[in-house]
């Protein structure tokens, strides 16, 4: 069954890559790679009840934190064309 | 003072000159003087070490080994001594006749020029005191450094090309061609002390045997050998002491020298004749002698056809080695002080003619001699002593080359210096001739010596011509003598070389 | 600021709840880790009170009690919200109809409003695109969905979770 | 009850594959970056719940499971955040939804509207 | 303390690089430096000392045995490597803080320092490490540090070498990671010894093979063996010249010291030059080395950057000697490694000393210098006979050997084709000495010396040169000793 | 992750490199996962798909984000990487198989690192007792190297005063 | 001013679960995944978002360069620190079992000093890359 | 005949890493070279990982329970390596962006082509 989840995520995420490289805006592909960290989190936690040791949980916490920062950057950079403003 | 020190003092005394050169550079007097003294000294010191040999001591000096078994050493010996006496009592001479010159023609840098001299004549002892070929080889790239600065004194780009060429061959000869030959040596031998009858025989033979000749030949650029002789007349650029110094003193004779030192002590002479390695030798040698005279025979500039006649000469003493018997080698060994006093004469009197007529062609030379007849009769006695003709010195050499020639069985070269002779002959007398038989043909450009106050003695002429100053003149008056007296020294010269050729 | 009564309130509170977060980390009771534990809370409170986020907006533990009520309502929505749209994905033809409107926000605090905005992203179907005073700009994938936000029950149910400031 | 929690989570499971499939064939169906954003949201919450809580259920009362509850917590606070930073971020530099109403010019006073 | 010396050599400048962020001062962090890398010089001759007097010395660190944990291993070979890089540090190092001032800004300077010792610490782990890859962690620091360095430098063009310098090393450090990892599927272990101890047993397979081709590769374009060496002249010339003095004197050395190890010691001679026909290929590119960059060099308007193609040359010179795989061969490398540095150290401190006064490098602009700056140009002088290899200088024991071992590898062309490339230095050579000597200075020339500060290091290297051209016991001996254990015929 | 690395060699626009590079990280993260390496793939996930993607977004802010046209000679580069990916594929030939647990690799040091490991060190995570002690001196070096890193960075970018660039201001008035 | 208040908002909520989960990895790398490294990335990340959100400045007024630049060496020197502690006290360089009086404990009092090394100097390059990137457009 | 199967994963790597290598030599811009190293670099370090896996092995955390690990030494070299590249990474882009500054342009051809001879 840990199978069946797994394999709608890859799914999932060949779909996101696709959305990834087709485009056409930018903002698509940001949403593309956002959702397909999301969907990284999720297979992360997935696997590891497919093989056995389900406790490693930290990296998918981790990735999805970074995914959250990432895409703040990246947001971020297009909307000030850098990262250090204060926005205002 | 014990020989090794003397020794020392030898090498040293020149270099501790040019310091002292450099030092009294402002002070032209004091400068000039210094350079006297250190070449006095030079010379008796060098002298000191004369009876030592002379009694079958071989003196040594042992500084250190930077490869186990190979380091710098000088050991002496009659062929060294030899040369040594030549080029330490030469500087004498040419000292004095240099400061003539140089100040008669208001040359600059003479600070650097003396420095720079003083080196050459240490290098040019350090060539002929070295124990091994190593040492040699150091001394020899010592000269040929410290004389490209002489070579490009003028600084015109003319002098700057000259210089290029002077050390393009020199260096890369030297390096390219000799110091493969050196390392391939000691490579076979594990050695390159200079032995009494070499370090090569049984170690390399046949084919490696000629072409490691070849290699040191070809090597040693300055013994001016067809087709790398084409640095001696590039160098004519230079002052005239500077091409004393290049022709009689220091350069081509330590690299005729050097020719010699390989063949007696590398090769061996027994070995070389025996493996008849060095028979192409012959036939080049023999070769350049020629052809060199010939092209000289076509130069109208006294330097450019003293300088080709250099070259044929030079090649005498190649020949020597080549033929490879105790006659020949002892014959080059004479021939290179024969020349050496012959071919000094000849240059003095050159620039001697340059500083007093600013006469360069020898075209223009008609009629000089009986203005300057010190000079031209100077010239008149090198000019015989090179041809080789009696009462002069250069007769002995030609004589023992011919012994040899005739003891290896090689009649060809006995034909060889006959011919030569003969065009010496044809290049060098009339230019004797012309100065002093010539009338001066009416309507000739006179030209007016720069700054040449009309002086009251016994030379004048109507166009101002007349005598060089008294520093040029002595010298080559000495020298002229030096010939005639080596004439009569032959006898005890050869003595003094025959163990050079013992067995 | 800082010697405001109220950070050290807050930031006390703070240090307890990621003291517990640590503790459910964990999983090791050991003194060393316990003692880390109290470190590494320490180092977080040290560390936020310096980025001046300790405050009630950044450490919101007085919604706790009233949240027990909004959140399940929401996961609820949430969880029709994604029938429905994903009903959309599947239907042939063009299911949708995308709609943009603005919607208004009565909640007085700005984290109420956040809360708010969220929520309405959070729930497929219905994206917040800007924020306003008092409005919220959200983009709808069907006339449908913008209706059923335009009611307003989440509004106000949000403004009660979160009115009190 | 262990086989009921099983089954509830391989419902749960299932179900969150399902949805995560969908919500990226809407991401590839969708016509611009806005009615996409709608199907990453059916992933980032549908999708993303089901299965972090099925996972939950098959890691019972463990560290395991308040791992996962933290992640589905942090999904919840950060998902919708990151969508509307982007959708704001594409309003902003005038990427024009494709729309069939429009109502932005109306009041926001929670009125029905025809 | 003596047991602990191979972990003081690294960690002694390691430790220091960060305390100069902390300590932050110009003249303080300069003395800091100082001390550490004679510290770390001292450290050295002790090692090199003791590995002489009682063979190798094996350090564990952490205190795991090898192969589980991390090994120095210091025998002749890297015992001498760590003496060159420490030494030429240590004598480098006075020469910065006049230099920088000029070359580089002065509130920089910390972190020059820093980074100056980052580099030489990287240099010494990758000397010194007896595991695969703890080398090339240290190899990777020591080329990220010197990519700061080089972009230093006064011009622009210093950041695109820098630039073009780190991604050529990356591309090397990765080859040699990838080489790393095959040999560790094949073997199982990343100590050094212990692989060259496993390898036969894998029956020299096809990774190993892989294995070998990436090493190598990885390891000469760290080395910069022609042709993959065109990241070289760009970064030593347009570096400070200090960090060109520093770089070519050591980090190429340690290029070759890794190309040695991996050579010798990992893979063997059976395998690398018995089985793989490796020598003759190398050969060929150290030959073509020789000749392509000293004609390259001839032909350069700038001095620094003939410089560099002259470094590329010699370093043909130094793998022309390990492929002749004989004793006497390697010993040449090994000597020449040591002198190249001694020389090529000597030549940029002098250019450093001309940077000073003027900055150009350009030929043409050297016009008088032999008169305006006399001692300067008389180092640069001596410095290139020693790299034409005049006898009494340096330069002429290192060719001396080589040609000794190519003709008794019966390889006289070999031996020939030395001499003769030797020709094209005295050619590039001699055209700066032409035109610092025989050409009257332009209206825009320096008016003074060098300051003593630079100028006595340059001296002191340049008096290096002539002892070591005198007295030759130490380079060759050590050499000789580490050739013969390289090559297996006991030390 | 084939397909995003061609994405990523087609692709002009800096900025969509720099996205299909995350998600290249992102698949490799996944990948070390699949594989076992969960310390890997929590460092590339951080590494690759967090610190870079901020790094390379910093440097496009600061530099351009549009590729322009290449014009080397690409049969040059095919050739040298054709080649490099030759010896590799033969190198390969001879490796262990997949997953082979006979593997050289998977001997030799290994148990002692499995078995002595966690009880020598106290810590169960053989990753952090191979990484931290039995190799610590490799992550010494590896801080080390992190800390240059930081140094170069500073070196570069921070705001010096403005100092003497005689040469490139000759060269611009030139 | 607006636009950023979600991010303001979640920011403020999110900041000290991200830095203690960072702290969490760093402290439990012995018994799972993480680490030093990844601890100090997260919490660079964690940090690096609070400058992108309340901007550099801010983040400026929270770590300034020069207390970062002095991180890198601290965490640096704590490493090396550590080793050369095993050496004062009889053991080869980075011995930690000399460190206590029972080697394991020894090794484990080495690994957690050393892995807070590798924090706080990851930690600190990585906010100080930032940094300098971020500040450098304006 | 060579048995391929159970070699493919590692030609599958061989592929991304040469793509990373291709974008590297080939590509003029100096982003997209570091991108190239970034994915040659990623390659190597699935190599490693692969060569590490134990077939039914798993993480090598110690647990009760548990018989078979995957090699733990390859994760350790990788995660080193890791560090190392993004501190390649960092001063790449560093160098980048002053160069970007110095000319304006960060594509290798328009740089070459400002820069006059050596000086
Ligand atoms: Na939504
Ligand atoms: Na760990």
């Amino acid at each position: 069954m840990f199978t069946a989840a797994a394999i709608g995520v890859v799914a999932a995420m060949a779909l996101a890559l696709a959305r990834a490289l087709m485009g056409p805006t930018l903002y698509d592909r940001i949403l593309s790679v956002n959702t397909f960290g999301t969907k990284t989190v999720l297979i992360l936690a997935v696997v590891g009840f497919l093989f056995g040791r389900p406790e490693f949980l930290d990296i998918a916490l981790a990735y999805a934190l970074i995914n959250f920062i990432g895409t703040i950057a990246v947001l971020k950079f297009f909307k000030h064309g850098d990262l250090g403003g204060t926005g205002s | 003072m014990r020989v090794e020190l003397a020794m020392a003092v030898a090498l040293a005394g020149p270099l501790a000159g040019a310091a002292a050169i450099a030092l009294f550079g402002r002070r032209p007097n004091l400068r000039d003087g210094a350079m006297i003294v250190a070449s006095v000294v030079t010379f008796l010191a060098v002298y000191r070490i004369l009876p030592a040999v002379d009694a079958g001591g071989r003196p040594e000096l042992f500084l250190f080994d930077f490869v186990p078994g190979l380091g710098i050493r000088f050991v002496i010996e009659p062929l060294g001594m030899l040369f040594a006496l030549v080029a330490s009592f030469l500087w004498i001479v040419t000292s004095f006749y240099a400061i003539g010159y140089m100040r008669g023609h208001g040359e600059e840098n003479q600070t650097r020029f003396y420095v720079c001299f003083a080196i050459a004549i240490s290098a040019a002892l350090g060539v002929a005191m070295s124990g091994n070929m190593l040492t040699l080889f150091i001394a020899y790239e010592v000269l040929t450094l410290s004389t490209y600065p002489l070579v490009t004194h003028h600084q015109s780009p003319e002098s700057m090309r000259a210089g290029r060429t002077y050390l393009g061959i020199l260096l890369s000869t030297s390096i390219g061609l000799q110091l493969v030959g050196i390392v391939w040596t000691y490579g076979a031998t594990g050695t390159l002390d200079f032995t009494p009858g070499g370090i090569l025989a049984g170690k390399v033979e046949g084919w490696p045997l000629i072409v490691l000749l070849f290699l040191y030949m070809y090597g040693i650029g300055k013994a001016a050998l067809l087709p790398i002789h084409r640095w001696l007349p590039a160098a004519m650029v230079a002052p005239t002491p500077v091409s004393a110094l290049l022709h009689a003193v220091a350069v081509v004779k330590a690299g005729v020298f050097t020719v010699l030192k390989v063949a007696i002590y590398i090769f061996g002479v027994d070995y070389l004749s025996e493996t008849g390695a060095s028979t192409w030798l012959m036939y080049v040698a023999g070769a350049t002698v020629v052809i060199a005279s010939l092209v000289a025979l076509t130069k109208d500039n006294l330097k450019a056809r003293l300088a080709y006649s250099t070259v044929s000469q030079l090649s005498y003493v190649v020949l020597g080695a080549a033929l490879a018997t105790s006659w020949s080698v002892v014959g080059g060994a004479m021939h290179i002080a024969m020349h050496a006093f012959g071919k000094i004469t000849l240059f003095f009197c050159a620039g001697a003619i340059m500083v007093a007529a600013h006469k360069t062609e020898i075209s223009d030379m008609a009629g000089l001699g009986r203005r300057m007849p010190f000079t031209f009769a100077a010239f008149a006695v090198g000019a015989l002593s090179v041809t080789g003709l009696p009462p002069l010195g250069g007769v002995w050499s030609k004589w023992y080359l011919g012994l040899g020639a005739v003891e290896a069985e090689q009649l060809i070269f006995v034909a060889v210096l006959m011919i030569s002779s003969l065009l010496n002959v044809a290049y060098l007398i009339p230019v004797a001739a012309r100065g002093f038989i010539s009338p001066k043909r009416e309507g000739d450009p006179v030209p007016q010596p720069v700054g040449a106050a009309v002086a009251h003695d016994g030379h004048e002429d109507e166009d101002g011509i007349r005598e060089a100053p008294m520093f040029c003149v002595v010298p080559l008056c000495l020298t002229a003598i030096g010939c005639l007296a080596l004439f009569f020294a032959a006898d005890d010269i050869a003595a003094f070389l025959a163990p050079i050729a013992q067995r | 600021m800082s010697c405001d009564r109220a950070v050290v309130v807050h930031a006390f509170s703070l240090g307890c709840v990621l003291f517990g977060t640590w503790l459910l980390l964990s999983g090791h009771f050991d003194p060393l880790l316990i003692g880390l534990g109290v470190a590494s809370c320490a180092a977080v409170v040290y560390f936020t009170h310096r980025m001046d986020v300790i405050d009630h907006e950044g450490h919101p533990v007085h919604l706790t009690w009233r949240g027990a009520v909004y959140w399940p309502w929401l996961l609820v929505e949430i969880l029709k919200a994604n029938i429905d749209v994903a009903r959309r994905i599947l239907a042939p033809g063009a299911s949708i109809s995308p709609t943009m409107l603005r919607v208004r926000a009565t909640q007085p605090t700005d984290l109420g409003r956040v809360i708010f905005a969220n929520s309405i992203t959070l729930t497929p179907g219905t994206v917040s695109v800007d924020v306003g005073e008092g409005e919220i700009l959200v983009h709808a994938l069907s006339r449908d969905g913008a209706d059923d936000l335009a009611a307003g029950e989440m509004d106000r149910r949000v403004t009660k979770m979160a009115g009190g400031g | 009850m262990a086989l009921v929690l099983d089954i509830a989570s391989w419902v749960l499971l299932l179900g969150g594959g399902v949805l995560v499939t969908i919500g990226g064939i809407g991401i590839v169906r969708f016509p611009d970056v806005y009615t996409r954003s709608h199907a990453a949201g059916v992933t980032d919450t549908g999708g993303a719940g089901l299965i972090l809580i099925g996972l939950m259920l098959q890691g019972g009362g463990t560290l395991v499971t308040v791992k996962l509850l933290l992640i589905l917590v942090f999904i919840f606070f950060t998902s919708p955040t990151a969508t509307f930073a982007l959708v704001h971020a594409a309003y902003e530099s005038d990427e024009e939804p494709l729309l069939d109403h429009d109502l932005r010019n109306e009041p926001a006073d929670g009125e029905e509207r025809p | 303390m003596t047991a602990h010396l191979p972990a003081l050599q690294v960690v002694i400048t390691l430790l220091a690089a960060p305390a100069c962020i902390l300590v932050r001062g110009r003249d303080l962090t300069f003395w800091l430096a100082l001390l550490t890398t004679w510290a770390a010089f001292a450290v050295s001759c002790l090692l090199l000392d003791q590995v002489m007097t009682s063979g190798i010395v094996s350090y564990e660190l952490g205190g795991w045995a090898a192969p589980f944990g991390i090994e120095y291993r210091v025998d002749a070979l890297n015992a001498f490597v760590l003496l060159i890089v420490s030494g030429i540090g240590a004598i480098v190092l006075p020469f910065t803080p006049r230099s920088l001032l000029i070359e580089m800004v002065g509130e920089k300077a910390y972190l020059f320092y820093c980074a100056f010792l980052l580099c030489v610490t990287g240099l010494l782990g990758v000397a010194i490490t007896g595991d695969a890859f703890n080398l090339f962690v240290f190899l990777e620091i020591s080329s990220l540090a010197s990519c700061i360095l080089i972009s230093l430098g006064p011009h622009r063009r210093a950041l695109t070498a820098a630039f073009q310098y780190l991604i050529v090393g990356t591309i090397g450090a990765t080859f040699i990671v990838i080489g790393i990892g095959l040999i560790y599927g094949a073997t199982g272990t990343l100590n050094l010894n212990d692989i060259a101890e496993r390898l036969p047993a894998t029956g020299y397979n096809r990774t190993v093979i892989a294995a070998f081709a990436f090493l190598i590769v990885g390891a000469a374009i760290k080395l910069a063996l022609f042709p993959l060496h065109f990241w070289l002249p760009k970064a030593y010339t347009y570096a400070p010249s200090t960090v060109s003095a520093f770089l070519a004197a050591t980090a190429t050395k340690v290029g070759v010291y890794v190309l040695i190890r991996f050579l010798f010691t990992v893979f063997g001679v059976k395998f690398s030059f018995d089985i793989l026909p490796t020598a003759l290929p190398l050969m060929l590119l150290a030959v073509l080395a020789m000749f392509v960059a000293s004609t390259v060099a001839i032909f350069q308007d700038s001095v620094k950057r003939m410089l560099a193609y002259s470094s590329v040359a010699q370093i043909g010179y130094m793998v022309l000697g390990l492929s002749l795989v004989t004793v006497d061969g390697l010993t040449a490398s090994i000597v020449h490694l040591f002198n190249h540095a001694l020389m090529k150290g000597a030549l940029f401190l002098a250019i450093g000393c001309i940077a000073y006064r003027q900055s150009s490098f350009r030929i043409d602009d050297l016009a008088g210098m032999g008169r305006r700056m006399p001692w300067t140009m008389a180092a640069f002088t001596a410095g290139g006979l020693s790299l034409i290899g005049i006898p009494l200088t340096a330069g002429f024991i290192s060719k001396w050997y080589l040609i000794l071992a190519a003709l008794a590898a019966d390889e006289p062309l070999i031996a020939a084709l030395i001499v003769i490339s030797s020709l094209l230095a005295v050619i590039y050579v001699w055209r700066v000495v032409e035109a610092a000597y025989f050409r009257e200075p332009g209206p825009g020339a320096p008016s003074g010396e060098a300051p003593l500060a630079l100028l006595i290091p340059t001296w002191v290297l340049i008096a290096l040169n002539v002892y070591f051209g005198i007295e030759t016991s130490l380079p060759v001996g050590v050499s000789e000793h580490a050739a013969r254990a390289l090559m297996g015929a006991g030390p | 992750m084939a397909v995003a690395v061609i994405g990523i060699v087609r692709a002009r626009n800096l900025f969509v490199v720099v996205m299909l590079t995350g998600i290249y990280s992102l698949l490799a993260a996944t990948i070390f996962v699949v594989l076992d390496a969960v310390d890997v793939a929590f460092t590339e996930a951080a590494v690759g798909a967090g610190i870079s993607t901020v790094l390379f977004l910093g440097t496009l802010a600061l530099t351009t984000s549009e590729e322009k046209k290449p014009v080397h000679n690409a049969w040059i580069s095919l050739a040298v990487v054709a080649v490099t990916g030759a010896v590799l594929i033969y190198g390969t030939l001879d490796m262990p198989r997949y997953g082979d647990p006979a593997a050289p690799a998977n001997h030799h040091v290994i148990p002692e690192y499995l078995e002595q490991g966690p009880e020598k060190t106290g810590v169960p995570n053989v990753v952090t007792a191979v990484l931290a002690s039995y190799r610590g001196y490799d992550t010494l070096g590896e801080v080390a190297v992190i800390f240059t890193a930081g140094i170069g960075v500073v070196v570069l970018l921070g705001q010096w005063r403005a100092h003497r660039r005689r040469d490139e201001r000759a060269e611009d008035e030139a | 001013m607006n636009d950023l208040l979600v991010l303001r908002i979640v920011t403020k909520i999110l900041m000290p679960f991200i830095l203690l989960f960072a702290l969490y990895v760093q402290f439990h790398g012995d018994y799972g995944p993480g680490g030093g490294f990844q601890a100090g990335v997260i919490f660079g990340a964690g940090f690096i978002l609070y400058g992108l959100v309340y901007g550099l400045d801010a983040l400026r007024g929270v770590l300034s360069s020069d207390v970062l630049r002095a991180g890198f060496a601290i965490g640096l020197l704590i490493f090396a620190g550590v080793g050369v502690a095993g050496l004062l006290l009889g053991g080869n360089y980075l011995d930690y079992n000399v460190l206590s009086s029972d080697p394991v404990k020894g090794q484990h009092l080495g690994i957690l000093l050393i892995e807070f090394g590798v924090g706080v100097t990851v930690a600190s390059v990585m906010i100080s890359i930032f940094y300098y990137f971020a500040g450098r457009g304006r | 005949m060579v048995d391929f199967v159970g070699l493919y994963n590692y030609w599958i790597v061989v592929f991304l890493m040469m793509a990373g290598l291709y974008l590297v030599i080939e590509h003029g811009n100096l982003v997209k070279k570091m991108v190239g190293l970034t994915v040659f670099q990623a390659a190597v370090f699935l190599l490693y990982i692969t060569l590490g896996k134990v077939r039914d092995g798993t993480a090598p955390i110690i647990a009760e329970g548990i018989e078979t690990y995957s090699n733990p030494l390859p994760h350790v070299l990788i995660l080193t390596a890791i560090v190392v590249g993004v501190a390649t990474l960092a001063l790449g882009l560093a160098l980048v962006v002053r160069i970007r500054d110095a000319y304006g342009t960060i594509e290798e051809d328009e740089i070459g082509d400002q820069d006059g001879p050596a000086i």
